[in-house]
């Protein structure tokens, strides 16, 4: 059976590494901080200037100073920090982050990575952190669907949407796989409610046999 | 020059002249300075451009400078909010240009106005729409997107708490463009929420030291 | 990765390989890792390339290890002191190379290591022997000079205090060369005077977050 | 008479407006703070990474953190700041600050100056942050002996040690008479114990007549 957002999340959260310093994107990725576990010294950094942010606040503590990139209201924990947007983002580009999770609307088997603008001719264009986030992780995670609701795959073999980022996506979880984009292809590491040969069928780009992997790195 | 304590924000605002380049701190609303974007919509300036992470939320502050038309050009990475209405109206009605950038470069292009620097090569958006025209080098085997400093004329910054010398400490993630910003204007002015005296702020947690602020207000 | 707490500088230090470019902080003795530099020397590692702002004061730290034969180059902007007799004897017997570079050229290509940066033009040392062979541009009617990244294998830091987790504070004008260092390297090594929990620095007052630190030694 | 170190260093300090940011370079220059008013409001910046920089300590409170760029102890002032190497230099490049007084080898008529290197060959070069206050600051001074030990001018045609930077300086105070470098030559501003035509005998650039200034502007 294909996985749900909080499963897919589980995923990704057990392949984070222990005390790893972690930004998660906008939107689905940001569900993965409910599935870090308690102790895992993980810390998260959000690139509009904070590291070790906390959860949400509980009702009625919301500080309008203390948001996450969503502008949704976040806490502090023993071990933050501040800093302005120049050094956020250089912590960023300069490639300290060990991971960063991205949503996407297609990703290619090169490593591509689309997910700022449709290319739709009324769409307001809107980038944000994206791009930086994009080129500057050690390792880039993404999470989508792997089929558009109309049922076009989302990992192709180039993106037809405008990129945000060159050959800088690792890993893709999907609800129905997950992929490792390396030199040598793409790699299917684990199917959900899928068969490998399935999977093969129904996209577009060749596909490598991988370890199943349920234990994390 | 040390920095001028302003008794209203009209009186700070009033250096902004049309045509400027206005630098406007905060991301969405958290470090917006609301106060000054009020008197600077009272004072009337217009074709401007403004450079800020958002182009306006709701129907106040910046929404509400680029509701009466005094904004020819945003310069900014994310303007589509789920409260963006009033910009998002005036790009499909092709009345205001939208110069698109990403966040990072964003920063780091003001921080190279304020800190002298004529021009970096930046891995962020290579290969994407938003470097299109734009010069790339290979440094090292990576790619890289020549990037040119952005300046204000003025910039609108808040902070949290500044000293009477013009010292400035910010509050939580209020913080983010208001430092950088500051380094980046000919004029910077600063709304706080409270005013002290010298020697009132601690010297190791001074963010932005007073040499980058001209003008401040309480609010 | 989160920070390692070392019981000792000799297992903070015990990272560094022949061959490798250590940023050494301080200026003058301000700042100056002398526990870390000190374990190194014990350590060993030879053929090094040091970047520091200045090449060693009286017989101790930098100068001692200097004196051991270990560097093979220095990158600063002022080996010259009334006590660099040490660096002064090897430099004038050939047996150490130099790479003398403007002081604010010193910590903007080491910021531009930390911070990505893969190349930013510097209007410091036009027209002087500084710039000699180098890449030059007009921008905006000035003269620039494109100044490249300084990356080092391990950074070697003093500061005052710090968290378990790695953040860190520094004690007035010896923080200088520290937090730009820090970003710049594959490895930072710190000595602090104190280690505190996690929780009890100030959040705004935190000068290098911990994300940049890999191993702490309270000394 | 030619004027003493103190009395050049009082010239400059009439000249310094009221709440300047001022950095006073290594050696002769660092006289000029003990001849600023009091309430000036002038702010000195030492480029080891602070602002509002007060004197010497009172005998035996020197601090071994707190020092100024000559690496000698000195104190904080109420409205004090700390910064880092990058930052400091980022607030000085990009022309933060209104005033640097320099000492120099020589300047030359069109503004370049040389302070770093003699050029001898058993020289050790060393150079701090000269490059970056030469070219830094909005008003560049500089403070020297108008003739060498040997009697030769060190304000010259052109440079013969190795450079600081070029065309950055605005005025020299010398022993003997100020100078204002400027689009139209340089200006003789005022003498002291030469007349002008001893003075444009002595010098091997062409001068031109100022208007004397002793109310600073």
């Amino acid at each position: 059976m294909s996985l749900s957002k909080h499963e897919m999340a589980a995923l990704v959260a057990r392949d984070i590494p222990r005390g790893a310093y972690v930004n998660l994107g906008i939107g689905q990725p940001t569900l993965v901080a409910d599935h870090l576990p308690a102790g895992s010294g993980v810390v998260l950094h959000t690139e509009n200037g904070m590291l070790d942010m906390g959860p949400a606040p509980a009702d009625g503590e919301a500080d309008p100073d203390l948001t996450n990139a969503g502008k949704q209201p976040v806490t502090e924990l023993p071990g933050s920090s501040y800093f302005h947007s120049a050094d956020s983002f250089a912590m960023m580009r300069g490639g300290h982050l060990d991971v960063c999770v991205l949503g996407a609307f297609q990703v290619s088997a090169g490593g591509d990575i689309a997910n700022w603008h449709t290319g739709a001719p009324d769409a307001i264009p809107a980038v944000g952190g994206a791009m930086d986030l994009a080129i500057g992780a050690r390792s880039v995670f993404v999470m989508m669907t792997l089929f558009a609701k109309d049922g076009t795959p989302k990992l192709v073999g180039e993106c037809s949407y405008p990129l945000t980022g060159v050959g800088c996506v690792d890993r893709v979880y999907t609800d129905v796989a997950t992929f490792d984009l390396g030199p040598d292809g793409v790699v299917v590491r684990e199917t959900h409610g899928l068969s490998y040969d399935e999977l093969a069928d129904r996209l577009d780009v060749p596909l490598l046999r991988g370890v199943a992997s349920g234990t994390g790195r | 020059m040390t920095a001028t304590i302003c008794d209203t924000a009209a009186e700070a605002v009033d250096v902004v002249q049309d045509g400027a380049t206005v630098l406007i701190g905060g991301f969405g609303m958290a470090g917006m300075p609301v106060a000054l974007v009020d008197a600077l919509i009272e004072q009337g300036a217009s074709d401007l451009t403004v450079v800020s992470n958002n182009a306006g939320n709701g129907d106040t502050g910046l929404a509400a400078l680029l509701a009466k038309g005094r904004v020819r050009k945003m310069v900014c990475s994310f303007p589509r909010q789920s409260d963006s209405w009033v910009f998002d109206g005036l790009y499909r009605a092709g009345r205001i240009e939208l110069e698109l950038v990403p966040q990072g470069n964003l920063a780091e292009r003001m921080r190279a106005a304020g800190a002298g620097i004529g021009a970096f090569f930046s891995p962020t958006g290579v290969g994407t729409p938003l470097a299109e025209g734009k010069e790339t080098r290979e440094i090292d085997g990576r790619t890289y997107v020549l990037e040119l400093p952005i300046r204000g004329d003025v910039a609108l910054v808040g902070a949290h708490r500044a000293d009477r010398q013009g010292n400035l400490v910010y509050r939580k993630t209020a913080r983010n463009f208001g430092p950088v910003m500051a380094t980046a204007a000919r004029t910077t002015v600063v709304q706080v929420a409270e005013l002290v005296e010298v020697g009132e702020l601690d010297p190791e947690a001074v963010v932005t030291p007073s040499i980058y602020v001209d003008r401040v207000v309480a609010v």
